[in-house]
Formats: C-alpha cells, sequence, structure tokens
C-alpha cells in the first residue's frame, strides 16, 4: 500500500478524463462549466498536495498503471518539476475558464457547450498525462488527444475564419504527430522499450558502442521537429496567430499559456529521461533549438509589432516567448533549462492574464478586437485595464515582474556558454524592445479616453469572471519577487529527471 | 518604406532626426475620425503566390531531405524478420510466456492493450469520444451551419427514400444484417481468444447499421437507435470502461489483488476485465462509426 | 551485392519510407483538402506498416496461444501489432475531424481549394 | 545622523506626487492649480531641507541574494534632486497659463506629476536595479506628454521617442547583465572598483550608450528633435531641461559610483565615449545652426550641450566633474527658459519659424529678455552659470594627465560655443532691432503666470553666476570623497 500522495498523478488525470466522459450526461452548460472548473481547481490541489509531500524530501517516483511494473505496463512518473507543472496547469486552467466563462457563453452555441467542456477536461487530462508520463507511446496517444482537443476548442466559436484557422493547425498539427510517431517507432526499433527508464539504459548502451548512432541521431530530431510543429517554434509557427487569435478567450488563454507548453515539458522529459540531456548535447540537438528560438523571438516580435488585431498581437507575441523558452533549453547549460522552465511558468500566468483582459477589454464595445476600438476601454473596466497593463509591463521586462527575472537569468545562463553568449543577449534585447514598442501603445491606447466610442452597458450577470485577473497579476508579481528560490526548485527538480 | 530613399539621404535624416523614414513608426491606434479599420491585407495575394512558388521548393526538398536520412536509417537497422533484432526481449518474452496467466488471455496481444498497456488503450478510446464530438461539434445542424439548398437536396431524398426503395439493396440487407450483427458480435466476444476484439468487431457492427440506414432510411434506425441511445450507450460504455479501468489502475499500483477472476484461459467468459473492456470497446466503436455515418451524411443521429 | 541483398529483405521498411515520404511531401502540397485527407491516411499507413515489419520474424506464427505452446521462439513480437492498432483508431477519428472540418468549409466557401480557402478566411472580417 | 529620514522623504518625495498625479488623472479636478503647487512646493521644502545630507541605505525589497531595491540620499542625489523640485515649479506655473484653454490639462498636470515623481525616485535609487526601474518609469511617464496633443505627428514623435528610451534602457540592460556581480552592488563612493577587465569595461560602455540615449548623444540622438517640437512647450522644457539628465545621472553613476573611474582611464571604452560626446558636441550646435524650427533648434542646442556633460564627466578629472555637475544645474535653467520662451511665443503669436519672430522683442520684452539671458548663459557669457560651468569643463579638459582629448575637447567646446552664439544671438537682435519698416500687431500679452517663471529662472541664471560658492563648496567636498 503506497502512501496517498503516490497516487496523485493518475487520481488527477483520471480525474479529468472521467469529467470529460460524463459532460454529455449533464443537463446544460452552466453545469458543465461548474464541473470543468471543478475538475481543474481538484487537479490544481492535488498536485498542491503532492507539492508539499515531495519538494522537501525532493523525491522522484514512479508509479504503475496497472499490476504490471516497467518495462511491462505503462508508467507515470512524477517529481517536484512535475508537479510544479501540473499545478500551474491545473490553476491556470480554473483561471481561464473562470476568467472566459462569460464569453464562452457568448460565443459558442448552447447546444455545443457541453462538448466544449469535454473538450476541455480532457485537453487538461492530456496535458497532465504528457507531464507525467513515463512511456513515450502513452506520450503519443496524448498529444493525439491533446491535438484534437485543441483545434475542437478552437474551432468550437464556429465562425468561418476559427474553422479555416483549425484546418490549417490540423494540418500542421498532423504533420508533427506523424513525426512523433516514426520517431517513437524508430526508437522502439533500436531500443525495443517504450518506457523511459529502459530506453535510457539502452540508448547509453549504444552511445557506449557506437552502434546505431545515425538512428538515434534522426530519432532526437524527428521527435524534436515534432513537438516544435506542435509548440510553433519559428519555422513552423504560421497556424499559431489565426488559431489562437480567432478562438474564444478561454480557448485562447489555455493555448497560448498552456497547451504550446505541454508538448515541450514531454520533450524536455524525453530529453532527459530517454537520452540524457550529454547525449542531446552531443547530437548538437540543442544548437538547432537555440537557433530557431533566437529566429523565433525576433520573427514574433516583429510581427506582433505589425498586426493590429489585439488578440492576434497577443499570439504574435507567445510565438517570440516560445522562442525564449527554446533559447534557454539551447543554451547546453543547465540554468538555462532551468530558465526556460520558468520563463514556462511565468508565461503560463502572464498570457492568460493578457488575454482574459484583452477579452474584457474588448467586451466593453462590443467584442471589437482591433486596437483602436479599444481606446478607453479601461477606464469601463479598470479590473481588465490594470491587468492587461500588469501583463505588458511583465512582457516588457520592468523589474518586479515575472517577465524581467526570467530575462535575468537566461542572461545569467548566457554567461555561462560564452560561445552563445552574444547572439542570446543581442536577440534579447532586440526582443524585448519590439515587446516594449507594441505593448505600451497598446496599454496607452486602452488609457485613452475616447469621447466618439459609445460603450456597451456593463450587464449585470457576469458573475465572477473578474476574479481571475487579480489573481493572476499576482502571481506574475509573485514571480517577479521569488524568482531566486523558483530557480532553486526548478533546478533541484530537473537535477531529479 | 519607400525603396528609391537612397541610403546617405536616410543616414542625413536619421541623424538630424527629419522624418522618420528609417525609424518604422507605427500608429499605435488609428485616428477615430476614420471610419472604418484598414481593411488588412489588401496585398495579400501575389505575396501569396510568392510565398506559394518559394514553398513548394522547400516542401519537396525537405520531404527528399527526410525520405533520404529515412532510408539511410532504415539501411542502418536491424535487418527485416530477424529473430535477434533489439525489439525482441525480454518484453515480449514476458507478454507470451506468462500472458496467458497473468491476463487469462489467449490473444496475447489483446491481453496487452488490454491488460499490460492499458492506459493507452483508455486513451485511444477517449480519443473516438473526442472524434465523434468534435464531429458533432461540427456537423449538427444549428444556426450557425445551416446550408438550406443542402437541406432542400436532403428533404428530396428523404421523400425519394421512402417513396422508392431500392428493393434489391433491402433484400440483400435484410439478409445479410442478421449474420453480419452475430459476427460482430461474435468478434467481440471472442476478442481474448481469438483474432479481432473490441475495435474490429466494433467496426463491423457500425457497418451493420450504416448498411441497415442505407437500405432502410435514417428514420427506420433512429426508432431504436434515435440520439438518446446513442449518447447514452457511449457514455456509459466509455465510463464504465473508464471506471474499470481506473479500478484496477489505482489498486494495481498499490499491490493491491482486484478480486476479479481470471477463469479458465480458452473458455468465453475468461481473463477477468478484458472480455468486458472488450464489449465497452465494442459499442463505443459501433456507435461512433455510425455515429460519423448519420452526422456526415445529415447532420443529425 | 550485400547491399543489393540486404534492400531486397528490407523491402517493406523501404516501402514504408517511401510511402510515408509521398504522404508527406501530398500533405504538404496538395491543394485539394480531400487529396490532403488521403495523404496524410497514406502517411499513417506507411508507419504501420514499418511498425508490422518490424513486428514480423520469419516462419512465426501470430500470437495467439491455442496450442498451449508458451515459447516466444515461436511467436513474433505482440507488441507492434498493439501499438497498430492503437494508432490506427487514432489516425481514424483524426480522419473524420478533417473530413467534418472540410465539410464544413464546403459549406461556406465551395471549394476544397485550400489556398483558395485560406485567403478567403484571411479577408473574413472576423 | 540622529534619525533616519529617509524612509519619510522617500515616501514623500516619490509617494505624494505619484498619489497627486493620479488622483489628477482620475478624478479631473476644475481648478488642481492650488493643489498642483502645494505638492511641489512640499517636495522642494523636502529637498532643500535634506541638501547635502547622506543616508545610509534602505533595502525595500531583497530579491535574490545579490539583488535587492534599495534607496538612499547622498550628496549626487541632493543636487539632481533639487535642481529637479527647483525647476518643476516654474514650468508647472508657466504651464498652468500655457494649457489655460485646454480642457485636456489635467492629463499634463498628471503625467508631469507621475513623471516627477518617477524622477525623485530616479535621484534616490541607490542601486543600478532600482535606477533602472524608476529610469523606466521616466519614459512611461512621460510619453504621454509627447503624446498629448495627439496628432498624427504627434503620435509618431511618441512612438520614436519611445522607440528610442526603450532601445537605451534595453542597451542598459544588457550591460547589467553583463557585467555581473560589480554591477549588483550598491552605489559606493569612487565605485567597487575591482578589476574585472574587459568584460566590465564593455559593459560599462554597453550601459553608458544606453544612459546616454537619453541624454541624446551621437548615434541615438534623433528622438529629440523629434519629440520636442510636438510637445506642449512646458513638457518639452521639461524633457529637454530634466528628463534628458536622467541620462546624465545614470552615466554618473555607473561611472563614478559602480565601475569606478581608475579602472577606466585609459580603456578603450572611455575614449569612443569621448570621441562620441565631441562629436555630438559639435554636430548639434551644426545642426541646430542650420535648423529653421525654434523648438528643433532648441532641441538640437540641447544635443549639443548635453554632450558637454558627458564629456566633463568622461574626461574623469576632478575639475571637469565639477564643471559638467554645474553644466547640468546652469543648462537646465537656460534651456528651460529658452523653451518656455518659445511656448510663450506660440501661445500668444503661433509663430514657430525663426524667420517669424522679427520685432517679438518689442511685443514681449519681458520675455524676450528672458531669452536673452538665457542664450547668453547658454554660449557662456560671464557673468552668467553657464560661464562657470565651461570655465571648470575647459580647466579640468586642461588638466594633465588628460593628453589629445582635453586640447581636442577644449577645441570643439570653443568652436561650439561661437556656434551657439551664431543660433542663439540672432533671434535677440532681430527680436529687439527689427528695423525702421516693423510696426507692432496688436495682440495678447502674456500674464504673471509667464512672467514669474522667466523672471525667476533668469534670476537664477545671474545669481548662479555671480555667487556660485553655494554649489562650489558641496561640489569640492563631492569630489574630494570621488577622486
Amino acid at each position: 500500500m503506497l502512501p496517498f500522495y503516490y497516487n496523485i498523478p493518475a487520481i488527477s488525470i483520471l480525474l479529468c478524463m472521467i469529467a470529460g466522459m460524463i459532460m454529455p450526461l449533464l443537463p446544460n452548460g452552466k453545469v458543465a462549466l461548474r464541473v470543468a472548473m471543478g475538475v481543474s481547481a481538484g487537479v490544481a490541489l492535488l498536485s498542491a498536495i503532492l507539492m508539499i509531500n515531495i519538494i522537501p524530501v525532493n523525491e522522484y517516483f514512479t508509479y504503475m498503471m496497472g499490476h504490471f511494473p516497467a518495462p511491462w505496463g505503462n508508467e507515470l512518473s512524477a517529481g517536484p518539476l512535475e508537479a510544479m507543472i501540473a499545478f500551474i496547469f491545473g490553476l491556470v486552467m480554473f483561471l481561464s475558464l473562470v476568467g472566459g466563462s462569460h464569453t464562452i457563453f457568448y460565443d459558442i452555441l448552447p447546444g455545443k457547450q457541453k462538448m466544449y467542456f469535454t473538450m476541455m477536461s480532457m485537453l487538461l487530462a492530456s496535458l497532465l498525462a504528457m507531464t507525467y508520463t513515463n512511456d513515450i507511446f502513452t506520450g503519443y496517444v496524448f498529444i493525439e488527444i491533446s491535438t484534437i482537443a485543441a483545434c475542437a476548442i478552437v474551432v468550437a466559436r464556429d465562425t468561418p475564419k476559427t474553422i479555416g484557422s483549425t484546418i490549417r493547425y490540423l494540418t500542421l498539427s498532423l504533420l508533427g504527430s506523424g513525426l512523433f510517431l516514426i520517431g517513437v517507432v524508430l526508437l522502439y526499433c533500436i531500443t525495443g522499450h517504450l518506457l523511459m527508464p529502459n530506453i535510457q539504459e539502452q540508448v547509453l548502451r549504444l552511445v557506449s558502442t557506437g552502434l546505431y548512432t545515425v538512428p538515434l541521431t534522426v530519432v532526437a530530431g524527428l521527435l524534436f521537429s515534432g513537438v516544435a510543429i506542435k509548440s510553433a517554434l519559428f519555422p513552423f509557427g504560421g497556424w499559431l496567430p489565426m488559431a489562437h487569435g480567432g478562438a474564444t478567450t478561454a480557448s485562447s488563454a489555455v493555448l497560448s499559456g498552456l497547451v504550446l507548453k505541454g508538448y515541450i515539458v514531454m520533450l524536455v522529459k524525453i530529453f532527459y529521461r530517454v537520452f540524457t540531456i550529454d547525449v542531446i548535447r552531443d547530437l548538437n540537438v540543442t544548437n538547432i533549438m537555440f537557433a530557431c528560438g533566437l529566429a523565433g523571438m525576433i520573427y514574433g516580435s516583429i510581427e506582433a509589432f505589425r498586426e493590429e488585431h489585439i488578440k492576434r498581437m497577443l499570439a504574435h507575441s507567445s510565438m517570440a516567448q516560445i522562442g525564449y523558452v527554446f533559447m534557454g533549453l539551447g543554451l547546453d547549460v543547465n540554468l538555462g533549462v532551468a530558465a526556460a522552465f520558468l520563463q514556462i511558468m511565468v508565461h503560463a500566468f502572464v498570457k492568460p492574464l493578457l488575454f482574459l483582459c484583452a477579452g474584457r477589454l474588448s467586451e466593453v464595445y462590443d467584442h471589437e478586437k482591433s486596437s483602436y476600438r479599444l481606446r478607453g476601454s479601461a477606464h469601463k473596466d479598470w479590473i481588465a485595464g490594470i491587468g492587461f497593463t500588469l501583463g505588458a509591463m511583465s512582457m516588457v521586462g520592468i523589474p518586479l515582474l515575472g517577465g524581467f527575472t526570467v530575462k535575468y537569468y537566461l542572461v545569467t545562463s548566457a554567461m555561462m556558454n560564452p560561445a552563445k553568449l552574444w547572439p542570446a543577449l543581442i536577440t534579447l534585447m532586440i526582443s524585448a524592445v519590439m515587446n516594449a514598442l507594441y505593448y505600451i501603445p497598446e496599454v496607452i491606447a486602452i488609457w485613452t479616453r475616447c469621447e466618439l466610442c459609445t460603450p456597451n452597458p456593463v450587464d449585470s450577470n457576469r458573475g465572477f469572471d473578474w476574479i481571475a485577473a487579480p489573481i493572476l497579476s499576482a502571481a506574475t508579481l509573485f514571480f517577479g519577487l521569488n524568482g531566486y528560490s523558483l530557480i532553486q526548485l526548478i533546478q533541484r527538480g530537473l537535477a531529479l529527471l | 518604406m519607400n525603396t528609391e530613399i537612397g541610403f546617405f539621404k536616410r543616414l542625413n535624416d536619421w541623424v538630424n532626426g527629419d522624418e522618420d523614414r528609417i525609424f518604422p513608426s507605427k500608429n499605435e491606434y488609428d485616428s477615430p475620425e476614420l471610419p472604418e479599420p484598414p481593411v488588412a491585407k489588401s496585398s495579400l495575394p501575389n505575396k501569396d503566390i510568392l510565398f506559394l512558388s518559394s514553398y513548394q521548393v522547400i516542401a519537396i526538398t525537405v520531404v527528399l531531405g527526410l525520405v533520404f536520412v529515412l532510408l539511410y536509417t532504415v539501411y542502418k537497422l536491424p535487418l527485416f524478420g530477424v529473430a535477434d533484432n533489439p525489439a525482441v526481449n525480454e518484453v515480449v518474452e514476458r507478454y507470451v510466456e506468462k500472458g496467458l496467466e497473468e491476463t487469462g488471455a489467449v490473444n496475447v496481444v489483446a491481453g496487452m492493450i488490454l491488460d499490460y498497456r492499458a492506459f493507452d488503450t483508455l486513451g485511444e478510446s477517449s480519443v473516438l469520444l473526442l472524434a465523434i464530438t468534435s464531429v458533432m461539434m461540427l456537423l449538427l445542424r444549428d444556426e450557425k451551419n445551416i446550408d438550406p439548398e443542402e437541406d432542400l437536396i436532403t428533404e428530396h431524398e428523404a421523400v425519394f427514400e421512402d417513396q422508392s426503395r431500392d428493393v434489391i439493396l433491402q433484400n440483400v440487407t435484410t439478409i445479410l444484417l442478421p449474420a453480419i450483427m452475430l459476427y460482430g458480435i461474435y468478434v467481440i466476444l471472442n476478442g481474448h481468444l481469438s483474432p479481432g476484439g473490441g475495435f474490429s468487431g466494433g467496426a463491423i457492427l457500425g457497418a451493420g447499421l450504416i448498411l441497415y440506414a442505407t437500405g432502410f432510411g435514417h428514420n427506420r434506425v433512429r426508432k431504436f437507435f434515435s440520439m438518446k441511445t446513442f449518447r447514452a450507450l457511449t457514455t456509459t460504455a466509455l465510463l464504465s470502461y473508464g471506471l474499470l479501468k481506473s479500478y484496477s489502475f489505482l489498486l494495481g499500483a498499490n499491490h493491491l489483488p482486484t478480486h476479479i477472476p481470471l477463469g479458465i484461459p480458452g473458455a468465453i467468459f475468461s481473463s477477468g476485465l478484458i472480455f468486458v473492456l472488450d464489449i465497452c470497446v465494442g459499442l463505443i466503436v459501433a456507435c461512433t462509426m455510425y455515429g460519423f455515418y448519420a452526422v456526415f451524411s445529415r447532420g443529425e443521429i | 551485392m550485400n547491399i543489393i541483398s540486404e534492400l531486397i529483405n528490407d523491402r517493406f521498411m523501404i516501402a514504408a519510407v517511401l510511402l510515408f515520404g509521398l504522404g508527406f511531401m501530398n500533405l504538404l502540397l496538395q491543394k485539394n483538402l480531400i487529396k490532403k485527407i488521403i495523404a496524410f491516411n497514406v502517411m499513417d499507413s506507411a508507419i504501420f506498416l514499418f511498425l508490422a515489419s518490424q513486428g514480423y520474424i520469419n516462419g512465426r506464427i501470430a500470437p495467439i496461444i491455442t496450442n498451449g505452446i508458451l515459447d516466444s521462439e515461436v511467436y513474433i513480437n505482440p507488441i507492434p501489432s498493439g501499438l497498430v492498432l492503437t494508432g490506427i483508431v487514432v489516425s481514424v477519428s483524426v480522419t473524420a475531424f478533417f473530413l467534418a472540418l472540410t465539410v464544413r468549409l464546403y459549406g461556406i466557401y465551395k471549394t476544397v481549394d485550400f489556398d483558395e480557402i485560406m485567403l478567403l478566411v484571411d479577408k473574413e472580417a472576423e | 545622523m540622529m534619525l533616519n529620514l529617509l524612509p519619510m522623504i522617500t515616501i514623500l518625495l516619490i509617494g505624494l506626487p505619484t498619489l497627486m498625479g493620479l488622483i489628477l488623472l482620475s478624478l479631473k479636478p476644475k481648478k488642481p492649480q492650488g493643489w498642483i503647487m502645494a505638492t511641489l512646493i512640499t517636495t522642494f521644502v523636502i529637498a532643500i531641507s535634506m541638501w547635502q545630507r547622506s543616508t545610509g541605505g534602505m533595502t525595500v525589497v531583497q530579491f535574490t541574494d545579490q539583488l535587492s531595491f534599495n534607496f538612499a540620499h547622498d550628496s549626487i542625489s541632493s543636487f539632481f534632486l533639487t535642481l529637479v523640485q527647483l525647476v518643476f515649479i516654474p514650468a508647472m506655473l508657466f504651464s498652468f497659463e500655457y494649457h489655460n484653454h485646454d480642457e485636456k490639462a489635467y492629463r499634463v498636470y498628471g503625467f508631469t506629476l507621475l513623471t516627477l515623481a518617477a524622477l525623485n525616485g530616479l535621484c534616490l535609487s541607490n542601486n543600478l536595479l532600482t535606477f533602472y526601474l524608476f529610469y523606466e518609469l521616466v519614459t512611461l511617464a512621460s510619453f504621454p506628454l509627447v503624446l498629448h496633443t495627439g496628432t498624427i505627428a504627434a503620435r509618431k514623435a511618441a512612438v520614436v521617442y519611445l522607440g528610442y528610451s526603450v532601445a537605451g534602457a534595453a542597451l542598459v540592460l544588457a550591460g547589467f547583465f553583463l557585467g555581473g556581480a560589480p554591477l549588483l552592488a550598491n552605489f559606493s563612493m569612487g565605485g567597487v572598483a575591482v578589476s574585472q577587465g574587459l568584460m566590465t569595461s564593455y559593459a560599462w560602455l554597453l550601459i553608458v550608450l544606453g544612459f546616454s540615449c537619453k541624454a541624446g548623444m551621437f548615434p541615438l540622438q534623433s528622438w529629440l528633435p523629434i519629440a520636442h517640437p510636438e510637445a506642449p512647450a512646458p513638457a518639452s522644457a521639461l524633457l529637454s531641461g530634466i528628463i534628458t539628465k536622467a541620462g546624465i545621472l545614470g552615466i554618473l553613476r555607473t561611472t563614478y559610483y559602480l565601475i569606478g573611474t581608475d579602472l577606466l582611464i585609459g580603456t578603450r571604452a572611455r575614449n569612443v565615449m569621448l570621441t562620441l560626446s565631441l562629436i555630438t558636441v559639435f554636430l548639434g550646435s551644426m545642426l541646430a545652426f542650420k535648423e529653421k524650427l525654434l523648438k528643433r533648434r532648441l532641441a538640437f542646442s540641447s544635443v549639443s550641450q548635453l554632450s558637454y556633460v558627458i564629456f566633463g564627466m568622461m574626461m574623469m578629472t576632478p575639475t571637469a566633474l565639477e564643471g559638467a555637475v554645474l553644466q547640468v544645474w546652469f543648462h537646465a535653467g537656460a534651456k528651460i527658459t529658452l523653451f518656455l520662451v518659445s511656448g510663450a511665443i506660440i501661445h500668444y503669436t503661433h509663430q514657430t519659424q525663426v524667420l517669424d519672430l522679427k520685432g517679438i522683442g518689442k511685443r514681449f520684452p519681458i520675455v524676450m529678455g528672458c531669452f536673452t539671458v538665457a542664450s547668453l548663459s547658454l554660449i557662456g557669457i560671464p557673468p552668467l552659470g553657464g560661464f562657470i560651468a565651461k570655465w571648470q569643463l575647459a580647466a579640468g579638459a586642461l588638466q594633465p594627465g588628460t593628453g589629445l582629448f582635453g586640447w581636442l575637447g577644449v577645441v570643439v567646446l570653443l568652436i561650439s560655443a561661437i556656434l551657439t552664439a551664431g543660433y542663439l544671438l540672432p533671434i535677440v537682435a532681430e527680436g529687439f532691432f527689427p528695423g525702421l519698416d516693423y510696426e507692432m500687431p496688436a495682440g495678447p500679452k502674456p500674464g504673471w503666470k509667464m512672467h514669474l517663471p522667466l523672471l525667476a529662472l533668469a534670476g537664477f541664471l545671474l545669481i548662479g553666476g555671480l555667487f556660485p560658492v553655494f554649489l562650489m563648496q558641496p561640489l569640492q567636498s563631492l569630489r574630494a570623497l570621488l577622486f
């Protein structure tokens, strides 16, 4: 009989899946929303318990899904890092649902709301599974689940634009999962295992004997490019802005904040637990990551600068932020990976904050999304205005906020690798300037009073969706103030992977 | 940026800060006097064509490169059909040699996907749920998805079907349907004993339903298989699947016995959960297949 | 010579790779959405062929223990078959989703040409 | 000292203007003038009362073991702090009359107060991180001032201003990250002087370049002539008089309080800075000379004059540093006077071109009198303040051991002084002696709210020139500490 908290990963995944399955039986969308919110909050709670239990003792454990240990049965594995990520996933999903609830019922037809929440729960389940899995084939299955669910929550709004962007999104995602699958298959062919620890020992044996080096490199490349397509790394990111910009607010928040990150977390886990990071660095995959990351930072910033539709602008900026993550991973130093994870966490809070606030602001002038139509909206909805301002400031990299901490640690880790110092530094600074150039005018715009514009009457039964913005802003501040201790935690977690 | 300005002109402008030709000055929000936002990307088509031409070249080169890399990899991989490739290891041995006593399934593959690696299969079945849900999300008729002429066509078809049924099809259906259904059920129930199982059997059942629908029209099917029954069946099947598997996952992980009798290997009521799970999967697949057909053909079940 | 025999020996895997490349390229290049879907299915089937060929071992039988022989030397590798089963289901579901999107887009724009649709979609006023 | 005033004055100097500004922006009171003046005078009194006192550091937040959020008040702080409070009062008083027909005036007042708060925080901050935070805040708070009129040109100008400032800040950040440990320390007299070698000097170069963007040094000067003509006159007066000084303070802090001069003397980085500053001195004067638009001419003159300061600081000799600080004071006074005068002219005659200012002196004798005093001080004619500043600069440049740059600097300073006379005095001459065929157009005259500030500033320049001791004495003690 294991202590309870060992069961938490499995329980939280199964909880989300079962919640997704019972959605069709629920009477209406409101109830479904409550269930989905309850589930994600529950996941956050459970993961918090898990964190409390394993972070102090720095424990890493594997968990059999069924009666059979590795290498025969499926397994999950969890440590401090996974626990933190899962906690953030649950919490942010909850907050996005809370903050987007009003818009969901505006954007999505009543007949489809239950299906929408099915998708949301399944999406959370797949994200958790990708975080926790110890078995690459399970990883593949849940990648597919998250693909379908993500496309579905984009298309749920059901406008021609969303359908079109979804088909673009789906096509590229299929390419990505195809590459990932063939990578998994090749890995199975040369190692004969599907569970990470067993593959790892085989891989180490192969590396030591020099057998199958070419297939190994190809596998690493395939897995990386599959994930890169799905997480919108620079050359493959064309689908992202339309998809994220067109979806309903909660979907955009979840997609930009969590889904893109889920794949990266799994990729890092594969790199650490399957190949071991040193092998990956010998195979030069990190250099590709680094280059693509830098390119993505510049490209995303420029595109965002040229965009005037506010949500698409945020989506472009997500591309740039993903570039930060891959740059951190590509730096070849462990602190860089930790900084990348810090960026994942910070961005998982900041981007939903921006999306939710942008959604609320756009509701002030009946769902206008182009920036100039948002003028003065912050005065009508000052909570969202302040939230958006904070988020933008964090993106610009004002001290005391999360964004600055991330930049600080990225550069600190870049200092450890002189070969990549200057490109990293210069690109970071350029993209910081670009961030300022498209976020600050936006902020000024929403705070500039506009006499000609006629705001909608504020409807009274909005419920509690205003609560999300303050919590997310608080989280941003928290990351800004406690960066140091968090980096320590993350590094301990990485060491255990 | 107009291009005819020479570099030195620009440099000069920049130094004494004249018109900002160098600095990309963006109107952060257009003036309120503008009645409409500038209709974005009027220059899109030709840009897009340029993009395409280069895009195709890039795509072809990328794919060719990929194919060559993969071929080289295949050349490096272990030979086809030899017994001593790394994939044949203790995992396979245990699946084959202990599978019978541990899962009670004669069909090792069924034992593997439904017991050893059941978590994957759970995910797989929920993929089916997601698929049918998203298809319904897209294609169910509602105010955002109305196509009058298409509806007209469907109406005419319905009328046409009611008046003149295809006699051959109907008779063949009446003869074949019982056999198909029986066969499907057989495949499902024998999932743990013989090739096949929930997925294949479910597909057969779904095919039978589709044949019936084509022969006798949806209204006949809807008499016994309406939206309500569809929801109930899929959800209950999937739920029971999920709950049962969660039960065995959690117990198994905590090294507790599940108290589910494995029965005599080879008997029809054997191999514990696998039997039940096969039935659930079969139901899910059958409903999904028919659901796809119905929703695609007329946007309702 | 050795290479030739190896090529002949590995024909399934090579065919699988070629099919994969074919599907991949068409998925990228085809303008017609239906053809894109077909290409996607070709790609997946190629992967399944690859897996199945990996699982096969000369002179062994399917892993269904009817005659009570419990020796792994007799049967082929069951794992790839299971993976193929999973993969097939996934690809069926994705295909259905893809087709549904295509139907909707055809209903809106009366065309299945991906590029045209994308141009029209980008022109949509939101 | 007996009791630590620091927390109180910090809260008052930063909090009070912030509070007032936010109240103005949110409530839009009809008659805010009294309140604003009360705030400004309060902060002024506080700053004066803290004159030349130095306190220990006060840590507000401790981020990591090294990074902290820290305030302190020392001699340099009080120099800049007092100057800031000193010039905000006349500028604000002037803007009351300048904006008397503008119903959006509350926006200008509010953001001006916010800028004041940010500048105070800048003067009080005790390490580079804090400094950087307030530096960004200064940019963000002064951005709407440029944006105020809301015309397309103003928007472009605002975005240009934002872009240049943020780019500068990014350079600072880059250098801050590069420099690593020595830059995380609190400011201390003479710098920490750890011999970090090349990396530190390049980090210093990055930081100083970043700050000098705000101070309008050559590669990054273009925002001044774009932003100033668009901003309302009091705002542009503050921009070029004080906000540019934020960059100067940054350079001073990094050079004398973080890295330490003895590490930098003779490095390539320092030579680069010297060269750039001299180029800017010359270039600015030339451009101002050929410029026809009054406010742009003044902006270019700021570009040139501010590089005097940078040159003085880069010489790294005690006298030159004195000259730099004096130049900061007197350039602020003079340039604000000039901009306010141009504002008065624009407000009452709507003339912006230099050529249209014929006979303006006959119309507004007092105003143009102040203009004359300010221009004389800017050129460096005794007995006005500017003379002392430039004298000290030249003397510092000619101190032994300065080498080639010393001589070069003096020459460039002289040429630029002549050019300054060339682009400022014709306005005065044309203004007062338009010739016989000039008949004075009738029109409204500036009221006391415009006259009083101008007279006060002119008087400040004169007194500063006559009795510089009240600045020299603390400067003597400062140089004793720094060198």
